[in-house]
């Protein structure tokens, strides 16, 4: 077992001692959690329970939402007082929704059930633990189960589990691996199973031997050939890619994956929860959380997700001259705005801030590019340069220089002899670029449907004024009769043809009375079937064919809602897509009856997708779906919804990641609607 | 013939608003190379006055010929033409300042500032105005020419206006500072040059940001203010 | 509630702390330099810390920024000591004072202070008075004692009208005007050996001084305030291109060893190209960098216009230092991985 | 003098004559820049610029019949855009076309509202949903904030709503630095902002 | 042989255009805000430049000096240098769009780029024969296009500088440019013994 | 005048129609710029025989008053420029590619010769000089034409940039010869001759003094023969 090393990294003093005199405590019983539905990288999941409910500990209040996303449970017995938007332990101060949860004091467990992982099958496991909300709690709270799939690169070399708990004060893993070191060898070799490595490494710093001997007694005990290896303490030897690096050799850039290289890496506690969840049937509700820093007693706490920050500290009697609380380590923590926000999955470490403890920082002076920045970065980046730009504010050059490599880590702003709070300016740099790299995708969509729009504009005048044309030489000619008759048979709603026409369709079977051009034939064959299934569909064809499938979908909600507050108006319309059944006109010309057919087709491809979806939102992008089905929300709380719109649609997901939007699926019942005439 | 206020914008553009040395950041070669003293700077840029004036006129007068493909070739002819013109009297004139100007002379032709006053102003103006914008951009280089001269000599050597023998028989040079002045030879050099048209740059910076400080429209409780008028119902 | 960023622990290391190194680094240099050549150079340090410290504070003052903190980082006392070890001792007091504040004023502040001047201040300050006033600027003073302190500093306070008795050609400036003069039948041997400026190493004394500058500057590495990578490839390149000439003709090019140890090359190596601002920051960027400036001060001394080229050779190399980092970036992390990836994609 | 003449001419041939060639040789159609500066600009397609849209202000600007700072939607920022991409300097907003605002998105009141559609053709984006005399809806999401549809509904039922800062849209702020930059200069409240 | 070697250093370094001779200043000021603009400056430059040379001593040699013509050099080389330029500006447009469009206004401007007229009066000045027309025009166009890239170089890094605010944008380049131009005068004397 | 075309829909095919008119059109611009090209070219040699006379007549006249500096005018009667000799390549006046020889002469007699020489050794490149040398083989006068000496240092040796006006540097020449000064005294103090020099500076009048002493040599050798040979006849 070869030990490798990575470059840069710094050593600052470890302060462990202070949190490891004592065993894991079990926190006291909060009478009231805040349960956060979004705790993790992902979806927000969307929360199954309502205001009022009973709920059990480990009963699901939030279901997964997509695939990046993994369920939220009750922290303990108690009901459901309130389904609010709540402050968060987030730098912003910003508030998010969460389940508020009285506790009953009964702790009463759901019937917990241990899962057969082999009777499963992997992507049962998956599937059982994403519904357990197992993810990574070693600080990125990525689902695990996502995780727990081979890569592109096939079968995976090393599987690495990550003890190393590099950042000073924090030792929740520390003493986990001490004490329950049984259970991480159990979960890890559950992930081995899932996983197939050829090798297990277990990566733990020099300065826990207590915890190295626990686990190797617990490897040895459960007879696998898990490697624990000891690796030299260095910050930040507990990021992933560094201790991958240590242990295997290999680098894992940040443009890929360490699946891509191999090798997946996953934190003790992570497996530790995993096993109890199959193991036990017992959901993740709880996590370990080192309480230390400024405080009379230092120590790790079991403590119930959702329980309030403030009373967590608590117990460990911080000092009076206490004056800040940071969740995670001094490197990579945050300072808590509001203390009455809940312990999250995120939260291992809560560090009781003193100016005596932690000096304020002196004032930043320029940088003078020593360089000794990039002597400590792990990542081997020029954060000077990075600062440079950042500060600038020219984030093209800071990308130049590789500015999504960096992870935050900390060491450079530890060394710089010039105080630069650089991992801010990195930070900085960094939400302006996804802001800007939002703004510019959102332009770019607007710009298609703005162009779309001018095109359809275009069309409608070209088609209006070649009918009126044609009208008024069918009127000079005085054709047969029934030609002549209106174009549009009675519309339901007569205000419709301002906003779209049914130009595309408009001059659908132009040709089917005469038969010298094939195609023309045909056309007019296909055209007259469509026709007939368009009126099939729907008794009164409204000619909505030309919107966006956006605006589709908002005119089915609108009339549902109408329908339901009016019923008294036009009989049920249904977005559909039925051509204007334009009569067919004398003229001969071959290229009417091409234009006839392609309309025709046309006609009937969107027919179809009509009838199977009749809200046509499957080519909006989640995000856009989001937004439609927020609306439907707001209609709903405002009264104004049918009943049609409320049944099977998802309560909205106030999304926190636009990009994890779920798709939402359209009601069974609209659809049902649409296909019986 | 020509309006009051298109004269005086003419004139603001060229003495100041557009400067072509300090704002334009155009014709820099002559404005750096032949400023080793005030005499030399205001000699060239009289020339350059007299070809951006004739040139303006010429090419506003002919402009109707032109046709737009081929009227940078053309305006390049005319000014190319009145340049060798100006060359010849001057080396008729003033043999000793045309020795001492040497290529700069010529190379008023590739003065990047003259061919864009022609295709800016006299390609779209009548000729009156496109002399009078020559002579105004022209006026405008003299006197940054001639201060950027002034100062260099006088930084560099304590004098003003030395080689002014050679445009003024008989006269001499201004001794301003006293004769055991050391001199900063770097402002008669290249760098120095540099150096203080960045100074000058930043002085005329200075300059619109004070005048901008002064124009500000006056706190809302001042009585002359004409705002208020349109503050809205409330107001 | 504070409201401070992560990380909240910081290794205790500042800017002053740095900076204050510098300046001890020097001390053994100044030493030799008062030992061998008198004191007169304390005075041209003192001038020289009084004007930038003047001039750093009105800068800071104009531009609206405070003054205290900027002053207390002791980089505008770098930038003076070094400016002021780089010219004779003797030049008049405001000839000091004129290229120091070329060196805060136009050199730094215009740039924006501290970290941001893409020129080396001291060299611009250097570089502006020996094209002003080149005859001042090379007239070195011979070996004294501290009896000849009265005349250098009547020299200083400008009364210069006995100054040929103190002064003596520099021995790079002595060696080549001496070449030159001799047309041809004169050996960089026979000129060595003719004159009394010459010691073992270089130039008498000034191999002295040198000696201390190098021991400062091995101190300054020894304590990580920079890095062997310039003065390793300064000397090296030095000492490489002398060496090669000297071999080719050894009438005709002193030998690497002279060319170490005079002008200023030890000083240039350890301090001046050293200079974290102006210079280059990659590892192999710092080597072309410092290779650069040593290759362009050996040419200029030797063939160039200028009795030494150190200070032209820096300021050449600072032109070029945003394009030599642009393209000297250290692999970063996993490139290595993504360049395989990148082969992969490519077949 | 004929001598001087004849040399002119005969290089005013050849010279002609090259070029006449390459005229021909070298033509090339369309414009890319055009596209690239479409790209700079945030696709609002309010017309603050004075033009028809987004793309016709690129045209415009390629064609140097426009200054690059006429669009307030876009900000400093788009104007900084464009200045590096056209390698011009720097100049703030121009008062004349109007203001940088915060970002908002248009609301329907939808108890209003009388479904005339006249917001629905006025929307460059097509991002108000509904259909005649039916309450109309703005899609947030696809809502540019242009301010199109306010002018034509003739209830007045649609207002600007200020986007409000989530967790999602929360952004690091620039780290305050303990040497602060020049004194700024003062703030003096335009008449408008006080009255 | 050596000789010719003088002459290009002389160009490039010594007498460097820009720096030294002060030709080309605008497009030195105007294209050097991004390093990409002032490769391809340099690039189309040096081109134009080392063929106008050429193109202008035969004009002199072969048309002018034969009948007595000198007063015509200033508007014979001029209006052969607009010819090149226009071709160029052809060529590059039809084979590098993205280069013409970053090049935007400056192409054109090469015409009036002093140091594309200056280099080749100079040759006449100087009495310079064919290759040593060519080589200084080569030399010079080089000594251009280098201190043009260095200097955009230099302007892209004090973007972000926390320069004066009067300062900001031309002045400060003007002030670095004559601290380039300080630092070449290291050079001088480098060429004496040509 | 240039009114746009009114466009015709629908009943031109665009694209030949483009290329038939790029085609006339070239060759009606291309005839316009012949046009102008003819015509300011004409303007131009107007303008070139009407200043003839008088640039010649200044060129003379600047030649003249350089000579003048060095040779007093009285001291002659004839008309130097047209008394011109060309020299071959003349190592000893450090001339590698010839030069010219003005002869003075009064009531035919020799007067002087004015000669060119160069000190290829100076500081920064090679010095050249005029000198006029006597019938008598004295030294009339010496004057430096061009030097790339440092300015500030070196330049001494042009009387526009000493600093001593009075007593110029270059004016110790004036008036001695061979006969007076020996040898050993052809050098600067500094090196034991009667040369004076400023401190610091001594490079250049090392080259300066040895370059007059040879052309004194050169004049001693060769003067006899140039004033016998006739303009017309070069050696
Ligand atoms: C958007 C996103 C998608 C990811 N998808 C996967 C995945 O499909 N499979 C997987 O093994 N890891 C996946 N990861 C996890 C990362 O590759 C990485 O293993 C994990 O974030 C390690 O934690 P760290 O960020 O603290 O180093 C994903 C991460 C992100 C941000
Ligand atoms: C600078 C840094 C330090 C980290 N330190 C640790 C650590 O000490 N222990 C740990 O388990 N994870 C640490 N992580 C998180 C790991 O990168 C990685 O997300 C985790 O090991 C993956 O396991 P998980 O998905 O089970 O959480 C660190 C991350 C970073 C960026
Ligand atoms: C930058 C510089 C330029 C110089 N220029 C000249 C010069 O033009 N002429 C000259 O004679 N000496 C010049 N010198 C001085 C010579 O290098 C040399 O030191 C001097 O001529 C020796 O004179 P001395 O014997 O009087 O000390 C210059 C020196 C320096 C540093
Ligand atoms: C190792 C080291 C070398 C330095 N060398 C110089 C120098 O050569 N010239 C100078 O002006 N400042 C020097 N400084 C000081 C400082 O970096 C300089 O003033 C900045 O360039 C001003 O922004 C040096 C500092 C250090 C730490
Ligand atoms: S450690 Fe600080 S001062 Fe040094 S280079 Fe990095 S950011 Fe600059
Ligand atoms: S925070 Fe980023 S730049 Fe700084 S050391 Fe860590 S990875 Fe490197
Ligand atoms: S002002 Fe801006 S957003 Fe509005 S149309 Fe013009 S370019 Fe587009
Ligand atoms: S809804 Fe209104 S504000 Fe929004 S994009 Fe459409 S027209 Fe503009
Ligand atoms: S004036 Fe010389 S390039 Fe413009």
């Amino acid at each position: 077992m070869g030990i490798f090393s990575f470059k840069g990294g710094v050593k600052p003093a470890s302060h462990k001692a202070e949190s490891t005199a004592l065993p894991i405590g079990e926190a006291p019983l909060a009478a009231r959690y805040v349960v956060p539905l979004h705790q993790s990288i992902g979806g927000t999941p969307r929360p199954c329970v309502a205001v009022g409910d009973a709920v059990l500990r480990g009963q699901r209040i939030g279901e997964a939402d997509g695939w990046i996303s993994a369920a939220v449970h009750a922290p303990t017995s108690g009901t459901v007082v309130a389904i609010e938007d709540a402050p968060m332990p987030h730098p912003s101060g910003l508030p998010a929704l969460a389940v508020v949860i009285e506790a009953d004091g009964c702790d009463a467990w759901i019937e917990r059930q241990p899962a057969d992982p082999a009777a499963l099958g992997p992507d049962g496991v998956r599937a059982y633990l994403q519904q357990s909300g197992v993810v990574g709690l070693g600080g990125a709270v990525f689902p695990s189960h996502a995780k727990l799939s081979a890569g592109k690169a096939g079968a995976l070399d090393e599987l690495v589990i990550n003890g190393a708990e590099c950042e000073p004060y924090i030792t929740c893993d520390d003493l986990l691996m001490r004490e329950r070191a049984e259970g991480i060898v159990a979960g890890t070799a559950l992930f081995r199973d899932l996983l197939k490595p050829k090798r297990v490494l277990i990566g733990i710093e020099d300065n826990k031997p207590e915890a190295i001997a626990a686990m190797q007694a617990a490897v040895a005990k459960a007879g696998e050939d898990f490697a624990v290896v000891a690796v030299p303490t260095r910050y930040p030897t507990g990021g992933a890619k560094e201790l991958i690096r240590v242990l295997t050799g290999k680098e894992v850039p940040a443009a890929q994956r360490s699946t891509d290289q191999g090798v997946q890496c996953f934190n003790v506690a992570t497996a530790y929860t995993a096993w109890r969840a199959v193991a036990f049937g017992e959901p993740v509700t709880s996590r370990l959380v080192t309480v230390t820093g400024n405080v009379g007693s230092a120590r790790n706490w079991d403590v119930r997700i959702g329980t309030p920050i403030a009373e967590v500290m608590a117990l460990a009697a911080p000092n009076p001259d206490t004056d800040g609380v940071v969740m995670g380590g001094p490197m990579m923590g945050v300072m808590l705005p509001d203390t009455a926000a809940p312990v999250v999955k995120a939260t291992n470490c809560l560090i009781a801030h003193s100016p005596a403890l932690f000096p304020p920082k002196p004032a930043e002076m320029p940088c003078i590019r020593c360089g000794e920045c990039a002597r400590a970065c792990p990542h081997q980046l020029q954060p000077f340069e990075l600062y440079w730009w950042s500060r600038a504010k020219n984030f093209g050059k800071a990308q130049e220089y590789a500015l999504f490599d960096c992870i935050e880590c900390g060491c450079c702003n530890f060394v710089c002899p010039s105080h630069i709070p650089l991992v801010s300016y990195f930070r900085f740099a960094k939400s302006e670029i996804w802001a800007r790299e939002k703004e510019k995708a959102a332009a770019e969509a607007a710009k298609t449907r703005f162009e779309f729009k001018q095109l359809r504009d275009e069309r409608e005048k070209a088609e209006k004024a070649e009918r009126l044309a044609k009208a008024a030489a069918r009127q000079a000619e005085k054709t047969a009769p029934a030609a002549t008759a209106s174009e549009r048979p009675a519309p339901a709603a007569p205000g419709a043809d301002v906003t779209t026409s049914a130009t595309v369709a408009a001059p659908s079977p132009a040709a089917d009375g005469n038969g010298d051009a094939e195609a023309a034939k045909k056309a007019a064959i296909a055209a007259a079937l469509e026709r007939a299934r368009a009126q099939r569909a729907s008794a009164v064809p409204r000619n909505t064919d030309g919107l966006s499938p956006a605006r589709q979908a908002e005119i089915a909600a609108i009339d549902a809602r109408r329908e339901s507050a009016t019923p008294a108006t036009a009989p049920t319309p249904v977005a559909s897509a039925a051509p204007a059944p334009v009569p067919a006109d004398a003229t001969t010309d071959e290229e009417a009856a091409k234009k006839a057919a392609i309309a025709a087709a046309m006609a009937r491809a969107r027919a179809q997708r009509a009838a199977a979806k009749p809200r046509n939102t499957d080519n909006l992008t989640p995000a856009q779906q989001a937004a439609v089905a927020a609306i439907d929300q707001r209609r709903e709380s405002t009264g104004l919804a049918s009943p049609a719109g409320a049944t099977g649609t998802a309560a909205a997901p106030l999304s926190t990641d636009p990009h994890a939007a779920p798709a939402s699926s359209p009601p069974a019942a609209d659809a049902d609607r649409t296909s019986t005439p | 013939m020509i309006r009051r206020d298109e004269f005086a914008s003419i004139a603001n553009n060229g003495l100041w608003k557009q400067n072509s040395s300090l704002v334009q950041i155009l014709g820099m070669c002559p404005l750096l190379a032949v400023t080793t003293n005030a005499t030399n700077g205001a000699m060239l840029s009289l020339a350059t006055l007299l070809v951006m004036a004739l040139s303006g006129a010429a090419v506003a007068s002919l402009r109707h010929l032109i046709p737009h493909e081929i009227r940078i070739p053309v305006f390049i002819l005319i000014v190319a033409t009145l340049v060798t013109m100006v060359d010849l009297a001057f080396n008729a004139g003033l043999h000793g300042l045309y020795l001492v100007l040497g290529i700069f002379i010529p190379l008023i032709v590739t003065n990047c500032i003259v061919l864009a006053r022609v295709e800016a102003f006299a390609a779209k103006n009548p000729p009156l105005h496109s002399a009078l914008d020559g002579v105004f951009m022209g006026l405008g280089m003299l006197w940054t020419l001639s201060l950027l001269g002034g100062l260099r000599e006088l930084i560099g050597a304590g004098t003003l206006l030395s080689g002014i023998e050679l445009v003024i028989p008989g006269t001499h040079a201004l001794r301003l500072l006293p004769e055991d002045y050391p001199g900063l030879l770097l402002a008669s050099l290249p760098p120095g040059a540099f150096i203080l048209l960045g100074c000058l740059i930043a002085w005329k910076n200075w300059m619109e940001a004070r005048a901008a400080r002064a124009k500000r429209p006056p706190l809302p409780h001042s009585p002359s203010s004409p705002a208020p008028a349109a503050a809205g119902p409330q107001g | 509630m504070i409201d401070q960023p992560a990380p909240y622990l910081l290794k205790p290391a500042s800017v002053t702390r740095v900076m204050a190194q510098v300046l001890l680094a020097l001390v053994p240099g100044i030493a030799a330099y008062v030992w061998w050549f008198g004191p007169a150079i304390l005075v041209q340090l003192a001038i020289a810390s009084a004007t930038a410290l003047a001039a750093e504070a009105a800068m800071l003052g104009l531009r609206g920024k405070p003054v205290g903190p900027a002053l207390a980082d002791l980089s505008a006392l770098v930038t003076a000591w070094l400016l002021a070890l780089t010219l004779p001792p003797i030049v008049p007091w405001w000839l000091t004072v004129v290229a120091v504040l070329f060196a805060i004023v136009v050199a730094k502040h215009l740039y924006g202070g501290l970290g941001q001047n893409p020129f080396n201040p001291a060299m611009v300050g250097f570089a502006v008075v020996i094209v002003s006033y080149p005859a001042l600027v090379s007239q070195w003073p011979g070996i004294s004692g501290p009896d000849a302190f009265a005349a250098q500093l009547d020299a200083i306070l400008g009364h210069r009208a006995g100054l040929d008795a103190l002064t003596g050609a520099t021995p790079l400036d002595h060696l080549k005007t001496a070449l030159k003069l001799a047309e041809g039948n004169g050996s960089v041997a026979a000129v060595l050996a003719d004159a009394g400026i010459y010691g073992p190493l270089g130039g008498r004394g000034w191999e002295w001084v040198g000696l201390g500058y190098l021991a400062g500057g091995l101190f300054l590495v020894a304590r990580r305030i920079m890095t062997w990578h310039v003065p390793a490839a300064y000397l090296g390149a030095m000492a490489v291109l002398a060496g090669a000439l000297w071999l080719f003709d050894g009438a005709s090019f002193a030998s690497p060893l002279f060319h170490l140890f005079s002008g200023g090359t030890l000083l240039g190596a350890f301090f001046i190209a050293t200079d974290p601002v102006s210079g280059s920051t990659t590892p192999r960027g710092k080597l072309l960098f410092a290779a650069g400036a040593a290759t362009l001060a050996y040419l200029i001394r030797v063939f160039g216009g200028y009795p030494d080229g150190v200070a032209f050779g820096v300021l050449l190399m600072n032109l070029c230092v945003p394009l030599i980092d642009m393209y000297t970036q250290p692999p970063i992390f996993g490139a290595k991985a993504m360049a395989e990836l990148g082969r992969k994609e490519g077949r | 003098m004929l001598s001087a003449i004849a040399v002119m001419a005969l290089g005013a041939l050849v010279l002609g004559a090259a070029l006449g060639y390459a005229s021909i040789r070298f033509k090339v159609e369309g414009d890319p820049l055009v596209d690239k500066i479409d790209a700079c600009l945030p696709q609002t397609q309010c017309g603050q610029c004075g033009f028809a849209g987004c793309h016709p202000y690129a045209e415009a600007i390629a064609k140097g019949e426009a200054d690059i700072n006429q669009c307030p939607p876009g900000g400093e920022e788009g104007i900084r855009r464009l200045a590096d991409l056209l390698g011009r300097e720097f100049k703030p907003l121009s008062a004349d076309h109007g203001v940088e605002k915060p970002k908002a998105v248009a609301l329907i009141d939808e108890q209003t509202c009388i479904g005339c559609t006249l917001c629905i053709q006025a929307c460059p984006v097509d991002a108000i949903v509904g259909a005649a005399k039916q309450m109309h809806t703005v899609v947030e999401s696809l809502c540019t904030g242009c301010e199109l549809c306010l002018p034509p509904c003739p209830v007045e039922c649609i207002s600007m709503e200020p986007i409000a800062e989530d967790i999602a849209t929360w952004k690091w702020k620039y780290p305050v630095t303990a040497i602060r930059p020049a004194a700024a200069t003062p703030l003096h409240p335009s008449p408008a902002q006080a009255a | 042989m050596s000789h010719y070697l003088f002459v290009v250093v002389g160009a490039v370094l010594v007498n460097n255009v820009v720096l030294v001779k002060i030709l080309g200043l605008c497009p030195f000021m105007g294209v050097s805000k991004k390093l990409e603009t002032a490769l391809g400056m340099g690039a189309a430059t040096t081109f134009v430049l080392t063929v106008a040379t050429g193109a202008s001593y035969i004009i002199d040699h072969f048309l002018l000096l034969p009948f007595g013509l000198e007063y015509l050099r200033t508007l014979s080389f001029i209006v052969t240098i607009a010819a090149i330029v226009q071709l160029t500006e052809m060529a590059i447009q039809k084979s590098s769009p993205v280069l013409h469009q970053t090049l935007g206004i400056y192409l054109p401007l090469i015409t009036t780029n002093c140091a594309v007229l200056g280099v080749p009066l100079l040759n006449v000045t100087n009495r310079h024969d064919f290759v040593e027309s060519l080589l200084f025009g080569a030399g010079s166009a080089v000594g251009f296009s280098l201190v043009l890239i260095l200097f955009a170089g230099i302007r892209e890094r004090i973007e972000g500088a926390d320069v004066p605010a009067y300062f900001k944008g031309t002045a400060i380049a003007m002030v670095t440019a004559g601290l380039m131009s300080l630092a070449f005068m290291g050079f001088s004397g480098l060429d004496r013994y040509q | 005048m240039h009114g746009p075309q009114p466009p015709m829909p629908g009943t031109t095919p665009p694209a030949p129609a483009g290329v038939i008119g790029a085609a006339a059109m070239a060759r009606c611009t291309a005839l316009i710029l012949f046009v102008f090209v003819i015509v300011f070219t004409g303007l131009l040699a107007g303008a070139y025989r009407l200043t003839r006379p008088a640039i010649e007549a200044s060129a003379r006249e600047e030649k003249m008053r350089l000579i003048n500096e060095v040779l007093p005018p009285g001291s002659y009667d004839n008309d130097l420029l047209a008394d011109a000799l060309a020299l071959p390549a003349t190592p000893e006046l450090g001339l590698p590619d010839g030069g010219q020889v003005l002869r003075a002469r009064k009531q035919g007699r020799p007067a002087a010769l004015v000669l060119e020489a160069v000190a290829p050794d100076g500081y920064a490149g090679a010095i050249r000089l005029v000198l006029a040398v006597g019938a008598d083989g004295r030294l009339l006068g010496v004057r430096v034409t061009q030097h790339k000496e440092t300015p500030g240092l070196g330049d001494y040796i042009d009387p526009n940039k000493d600093k001593n006006k009075a007593h110029p540097w270059i004016g110790q020449f004036a008036g001695l010869s061979l006969a007076d000064v020996p040898a050993s005294g052809w050098r600067v103090k500094k090196d034991g001759g009667r040369f004076d020099s400023v401190a610091g500076a001594t490079v250049t009048p090392r080259a300066v003094v040895k370059a007059v002493k040879k052309a004194l040599d050169f004049a001693a050798a060769r003067g006899e023969a140039l004033y016998a040979v006739s303009a017309k006849e070069q050696p």
